[in-house]
C-alpha cells in the first residue's frame, strides 16, 4: 500500500465539481497520488476505489447541503468492508444552512470522520497533516 | 428515436407521458385538462409572464429570490416573509429531487420533520405532490417559479405546471452539463423536449408559462458567449416546441462593462436568431444573476458581492435578478439572511434603475466581441447538425465545439479554460476546440498578456485557480500578492 | 486687522499663540519646538501624506472610517479594532470640542466614566491634551487625522499636531458654514489661517503635515460645483499660509456618471488653479466621501449604499474613501458596525479598483459643466475681492454668490435650491445668486423640467423635501408614489 | 394664547439643520404657527420663545447624540421659569449609539417629555397628535 495513495469525490447527489478540481491539483502537485472519483460518488464507490488502489485516505466533500444524510455510516461501512485503519477526512459545506463550525465538527467527528473541515480551509496545510495521519495509521 | 428539433407529435408525447405519470405515485393525481383550468383561474398577478411584460415596458428590474425547504408548511412561511421584498418568487427543487431520487427525497422530508428543521437544500416538490404544491400557489400573492437543475424534469413538470407554479427554469444543456455527471445530452435535450412541449401546450390552452434557460451554467469564470451560445440553443429549442414566453440568462462575470455588454447582446442576439429561425411571436426577457462563483464568508463583504450584481443587473437593463444571500458562502440562508440580500438588492436597484450607463466605444466592442464570438461558434453547431439544432448541439458537446468551463458532466470536453484580464474582465486562456475567429483568439490572447506582464508571471492554471478564489478573497482578480 | 489672503507675520502669528495656547489649561504643555521633534521620530508609516502619495502612485483607494469615543483608552481600543480593515485613522472629535465648549466636554467625560459609555459623539482632544493625544497615536500603526468641524480649531491644532497627528481637516468656510450658526466668516477664516499657518510652519521644519478643506459640506444634495468652489478657495488658502499638502474633497451625490465627472474635474481644476496662482510646489490628492446624507434604517439598504459609494469612489478615482457604516441612520456606530463598513467597501474596492469607467461623451460634458460653473462664479468671488481671495470669499458668501444649501450659518444666502434631475443627478431648481453662464441654467432647467414632466407634477419645494427624504427611504430620486 | 403657537429648535450645539427646515415646512403648512430658533439652541432660549409668543407646546430637536446631556432638566426650568403646562416633545438621534427605542422613550419620558420620536417619524402625524396635546392642556 502506497503511503499517497488517496481517495476523492464528493459523495451523494452533489454536483459541485469546482473544489473537486482544485483539491485534486493541490494534493496532486503535493505528490499525491490522486484517485479522483468526480462529483455523485456512493460510499461503495468510494471503498471500491480505495480498495482497488490501496488507498491510505479517503476524501470526501460534501458542499450541497445533504452532508449530514450522504455522510453518515461511512466509517462503519468501511470497516464492514475491511478498512479499518483508513484515514477519513471531510469537508466542505457539511450541513444545511450556516452553522458554528465547532458543532458541525463534533457533529461529524462523532460519525467517524479523523478531521472535518470548513470550506475556507487553505488545501496546503491539509496536506501536510493528510501526510502525518496516513503516516502514524500504518 | 432519433433526436430532432422538431416539435413532438401528440402520439409520442402522450404516450411517454404515461411512463412519466406513473414514475412516481405523485404522478397519478395530475390531469392535464384540469390543470389548465386551474390556471386558468389564478389572478394576473400571479402570472409570471405579465410581471416580466410590465417591467420589460417600465423599463424595471425585478427581484426574485432563491429559496425552498423540505416541508410545505415552512415553505409557505419562507416565502412570504419574502414576498414584501421581492417581485417574483422561487421554489428552488432540493437536490434529490433533481436526480429523481425521490426515495432519497421522502428520506429527507422524513428526517426534517423528526429534526424539526430542513436538512434538504430545497423544496421536494415531487414528493409532496399537486395538492401541495397548490397550497404553496395559494398562500402567495406573487407569481412563482419553479427553479431546479434537474435533467429529467417531466414529472416535477407536470406535476407544478398543474399546481399553478407560472414559470419554470432550465434546459436539455443547462440543467445536464453543470448539474449531472454521466446522462448523456441527447437524453437531456430529448426530457426537455417534452417539458417544453408541456409549456407549449398550456401555451396553446391560453395559458403562458414562462421559460428560463438556466444561463449561468457552472457559475464559475464562464464567458459570456459560451452561455449566451447555450442560452440561444436552448431559447431556440423551446420555441420549437411551442413556448413563446423565454427568459434568457447570463451570471455576473464581475467586470461593468463585460456584464452590461453581455446582457445587451443577449437581448439582440436572441432576436437575431429566434427571427432568422422563422419565430416571430414570442416574447422575450432576460435575467441578471448576482455572482454565481465563490462568495466571501464576512456577511459585510458579501453584501457588496450583491451590491455589485444589483448595480450591474440595473445599468445592465436586465429584466430580473437573480439575488444571493450574506450567508451564501456559508450554507442555504435563513429567512432573514434571505430577506436582507433582497433589501440591499433592492436599495442598489432604486439607486441605479434611472440611471444611464453611457455608450462609450469601449462598451460597443465589448458588445461587438461577443456578438462575433456566438455567431462563429453557433455557425459551427448549425453545421454539425446538417441543420438540426439538437443534434449540432449534441455533436458540438462531444465536439468541444460548445464547452462549459469546470462542469461535472463527462459529455463535456472541458477543455477550454477562462482567466480574468487586467481589468478583470473574463478572457479566454485556453480556447481548447472552441471556433473563434483568430483576430478573436488574438484579442483574448494580449488581454490575457497584458494581465501577465503586469503580474511579472506567466499566465497559467495557477492564474486560473487564483480567479476561482478570488471573490471569495475579497478581490476580483487573483493576482499574487 | 483686516482679513487678507497673505501669509500670517510670525509677529501676529506668536501674539494670537499666546493666546490660543492660554484659553484652555492644556494649551501649556505644547510646546512647538518639541512637537516638531515628537512629529520628526514617528515612522514614515504614520505619515498620512506618504500613504496618499503611495496610493496616488499606485493608482489605489484608501479606506478611512469615521470614529471618536469620550475616553482615550476606548478611543484607542476602537482605532486599534479598525486598524486592520483600514489603511488612514481618524479621531473624530465631539461635537462641544468643535465649539470650544471644553466645560461641557469635560462634563461629558466624566459622565462618560460614570456610565461606563461614551456618552459624546466624539474624541475631545483638547481636554486629554498632549500626552493622552500622542498615547493614542503611539498605540497604532497607521496614519492618524483629526477630524471634526471646528470654526476656531487654533488649539485642537496645536495640540493634536504636537502630539503626532499627520492630517488635519477643516477650512474656513466648509467648518464654519455647515457647523456653526453665528460664526462670522471673516473670523473662522482668520481662525483657520492660522492652523494653515501652523501646517506651514511645521512643513518649514520638515514635517508634512495633510490639509484636508471639509468636502461635503452639508451632506444635502450639494451640487459639485458649490463644494468645488469652497475646496478650491480652502485649498488656495492654505497653499498661502504654506501647507503643502492638500487633500480635496467631494461627498457622493449619487448619480455614477456626475459623481466621477466631479472628482475627475476637481483634480484638473485644483491643477489649474494653484498653478494659476503661482504654486507649484504641492502634493494634491482628493477625497471622495460615501453618501453623506440621510441613510435608510434598514442595515442591509444601508450596505448598499454604502457600496454604491465605494463602487463610484473606485471608479471615479479617489485617492481615498470616508467609509459610512450599517448603524449611519440610528447613531453612533458600535465597533463592530463600523468595521462591516470597511469590509463592505473593501470588498467593493477590491473588485472595482482594475475597471476603468470608459470615457463617453456624456462623461466629458458632466466634467466640462462642473468646470464652467466653478470658473464662473470662481471669477466673481476673485472680482468682489478686488484680488484678495479672502475677502472676495467673505464678500461673496454675503452675496449669495457662493451658497450653501441647507447649511445652519446666518451668513449663508440658502437662497440656492438643488433638486435631482430625471437620472438622478443634483442640478439647480433655484440658482439664488449663484453667477452662472445662462446656457448653464438653461441646461439645469430644463433637466429639472423633464423630471418633473415625468413625474407628472411641477417641481417645487416639496420635490426638494422628497429627494431629501429618498435615500433613508430606498430611493435615488425622490419621485411620488 | 393661541393654541397652535409653537416654538421649534434644536438644542445644545447641535448643527443638523436640514430636519428642522423640515419640520418648520411641514408644521406650518399644517397650520402652525411656527417659531424656529434654528439649531444650537439653549435651554432658557426656548423658554424665552415660549414666553413670549405664548406658545402651546415646544418641539425640541436633538440629532447629534448629546440629547442624553442637553436635554436633561428642561422640565425642571419649564416649571422654574412659570411654563407649568407647556407640552414638550422631543424627537431626533437622541442617544448616543443604536440603541432601542423603547429604552430611549423611557429615558426621555422620565425627563419630562410628553411625547419621544424616533428619527423615522412621519412629521404629518406629529401634527395631529400636537394638536391633540396642546388642547388637552388648555
Ligand atoms: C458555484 C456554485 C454552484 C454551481 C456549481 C457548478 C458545479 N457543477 O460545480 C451550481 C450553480 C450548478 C450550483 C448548484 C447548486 N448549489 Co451551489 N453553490 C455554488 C457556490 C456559489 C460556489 C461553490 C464553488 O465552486 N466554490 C469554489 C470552490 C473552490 O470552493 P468549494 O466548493 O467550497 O470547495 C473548497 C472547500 O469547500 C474545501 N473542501 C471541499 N471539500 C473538501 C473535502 C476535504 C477533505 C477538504 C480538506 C476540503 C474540502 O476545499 C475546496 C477547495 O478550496 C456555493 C456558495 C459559495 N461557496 O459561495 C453554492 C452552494 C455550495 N450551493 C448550494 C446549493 C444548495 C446548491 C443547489 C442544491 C441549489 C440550491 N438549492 O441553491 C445546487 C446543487 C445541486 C446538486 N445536485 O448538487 C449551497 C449549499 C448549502 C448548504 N450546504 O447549506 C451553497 C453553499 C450556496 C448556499 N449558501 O445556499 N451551485
Ligand atoms: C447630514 C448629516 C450631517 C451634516 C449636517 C449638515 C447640517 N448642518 O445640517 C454634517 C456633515 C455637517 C454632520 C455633522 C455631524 N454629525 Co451628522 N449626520 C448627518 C446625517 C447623515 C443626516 C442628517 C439629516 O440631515 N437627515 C435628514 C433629516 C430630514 O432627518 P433628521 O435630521 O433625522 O430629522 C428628522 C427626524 O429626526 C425627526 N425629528 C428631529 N427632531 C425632531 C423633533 C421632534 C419633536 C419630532 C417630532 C421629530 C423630530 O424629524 C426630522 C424631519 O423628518 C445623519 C445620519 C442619518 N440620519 O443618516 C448624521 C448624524 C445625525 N450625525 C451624527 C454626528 C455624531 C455628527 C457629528 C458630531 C460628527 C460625527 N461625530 O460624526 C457632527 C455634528 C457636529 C455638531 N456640532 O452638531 C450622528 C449622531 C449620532 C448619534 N445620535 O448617536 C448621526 C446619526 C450619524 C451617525 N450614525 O454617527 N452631520
Amino acid at each position: 500500500m502506497s503511503e499517497t495513495n488517496v481517495i476523492l469525490g464528493v459523495i451523494g447527489s452533489d454536483c459541485h465539481a469546482v473544489g473537486n478540481k482544485i483539491i485534486d491539483t493541490v494534493l496532486t502537485g503535493e505528490g499525491f497520488r490522486v484517485t479522483n472519483l468526480g462529483v455523485m460518488v456512493s460510499q461503495d464507490e468510494f471503498i471500491d476505489a480505495a480498495i482497488e488502489v490501496g488507498a491510505g485516505a479517503i476524501l470526501v466533500s460534501s458542499i450541497y447541503g445533504h452532508g449530514e444524510i450522504d455522510c453518515a455510516g461511512f466509517r462503519g461501512r468501511c470497516i464492514e468492508r475491511g478498512l479499518e485503519d483508513i484515514v477519513l477526512y471531510v469537508g466542505g459545506n457539511l450541513v444545511i444552512g450556516k452553522r458554528d463550525f465547532s458543532e458541525v465538527e463534533t457533529l461529524f467527528k462523532d460519525m467517524g470522520y479523523d478531521r472535518v473541515f470548513p470550506p475556507t480551509v487553505d488545501i496546503k496545510s491539509v496536506a501536510q497533516s493528510l501526510r502525518q495521519d496516513i503516516a502514524a495509521r500504518q | 428515436m432519433q433526436l430532432r428539433n422538431k416539435k413532438l407529435d401528440m402520439d409520442t408525447f402522450l404516450s411517454e407521458r404515461t411512463e412519466v405519470m406513473t414514475s412516481w405515485p405523485t404522478g397519478k393525481d395530475v390531469d392535464f385538462e384540469e390543470g389548465v383550468l386551474y390556471q386558468l383561474s389564478l389572478p394576473e398577478s400571479k402570472r409570471f409572464s405579465s410581471a416580466l411584460a410590465a417591467a420589460d415596458r417600465e423599463g424595471r428590474t425585478l427581484r426574485q429570490p432563491r429559496a425552498g425547504v423540505a416541508l410545505v408548511d415552512e415553505h409557505i412561511k419562507l416565502l412570504q416573509f419574502l414576498e414584501d421584498t421581492c417581485d417574483l418568487l422561487p421554489s428552488t427543487i432540493d437536490a434529490y429531487t433533481r436526480l429523481n431520487h425521490y426515495e432519497k427525497a421522502a428520506e429527507g422530508i422524513a428526517r426534517s420533520t423528526a429534526a424539526g428543521t430542513s436538512l434538504l437544500n430545497g423544496f421536494p416538490a415531487v414528493n409532496h405532490g399537486l395538492n401541495e404544491c397548490r397550497r404553496v400557489v395559494e398562500s402567495l400573492t406573487k407569481p412563482v417559479q419553479v427553479r431546479h437543475g434537474t435533467p429529467d424534469a417531466r414529472l416535477l413538470a407536470e406535476i407544478t405546471l398543474a399546481a399553478g407554479f407560472t414559470a419554470y427554469e432550465g434546459g436539455g444543456i443547462s440543467y445536464n452539463i453543470p448539474y449531472a455527471k454521466k446522462v448523456p445530452l441527447d437524453r437531456s435535450l430529448r426530457h426537455w423536449q417534452y417539458c417544453d412541449r408541456l409549456v407549449g401546450l398550456y401555451e396553446e390552452r391560453g395559458v403562458r408559462i414562462n421559460r428560463e434557460p438556466f444561463g449561468p451554467l457552472s457559475g464559475t469564470l464562464v464567458p459570456p458567449f459560451v452561455s449566451h451560445c447555450v442560452a440561444l440553443i436552448e431559447g431556440l429549442l423551446a420555441l420549437e416546441q411551442g413556448c413563446k414566453c423565454i427568459t434568457l440568462g447570463y451570471g455576473q462575470a464581475g467586470n461593468l462593462v463585460q456584464d452590461i455588454a453581455a446582457i445587451r447582446s443577449l437581448r439582440e442576439l436572441a432576436h437575431e436568431y429566434f427571427q432568422a429561425a422563422g419565430y416571430t411571436d414570442y416574447q422575450l426577457s432576460t435575467v441578471f444573476h448576482q455572482w454565481m462563483g465563490g462568495f466571501p464568508e464576512n456577511e459585510a463583504m458579501a453584501f457588496s458581492v450583491i451590491c455589485s450584481g444589483a448595480a450591474a443587473a440595473a445599468l445592465a437593463g436586465a429584466t430580473k435578478v437573480i439575488v444571493k444571500t450574506p450567508h451564501e458562502a456559508s450554507g442555504v440562508p435563513t429567512k432573514e439572511a434571505n430577506k436582507q440580500g433582497l433589501e440591499a438588492t433592492t436599495q442598489m436597484l432604486n439607486m441605479v434603475r434611472e440611471q444611464i450607463f453611457p455608450m462609450s466605444p469601449t462598451l460597443d466592442q465589448e458588445i461587438e466581441l461577443i456578438k462575433r464570438e456566438v455567431r462563429s461558434v453557433l455557425a459551427k453547431v448549425f453545421e454539425l447538425g446538417e441543420g438540426d439544432l439538437a443534434q449540432g448541439t449534441v455533436r458540438a458537446v462531444a465536439a468541444g465545439v460548445l464547452d462549459v468551463p469546470f462542469a461535472p458532466a463527462s459529455c463535456n470536453a472541458g477543455k477550454l479554460l477562462p482567466v480574468r484580464d487586467n481589468v478583470g474582465a473574463v478572457r479566454i486562456f485556453e480556447p481548447g476546440r472552441v471556433p473563434l475567429p483568430d483576430d478573436v483568439l488574438t484579442f483574448h490572447r494580449d488581454r490575457v498578456s497584458e494581465r501577465a506582464r503586469a503580474e511579472k508571471r506567466e499566465a497559467s492554471s495557477q492564474m486560473v485557480v487564483d480567479d476561482i478564489y478570488a471573490i471569495s478573497k475579497s478581490r476580483l482578480i487573483g493576482r499574487p500578492r
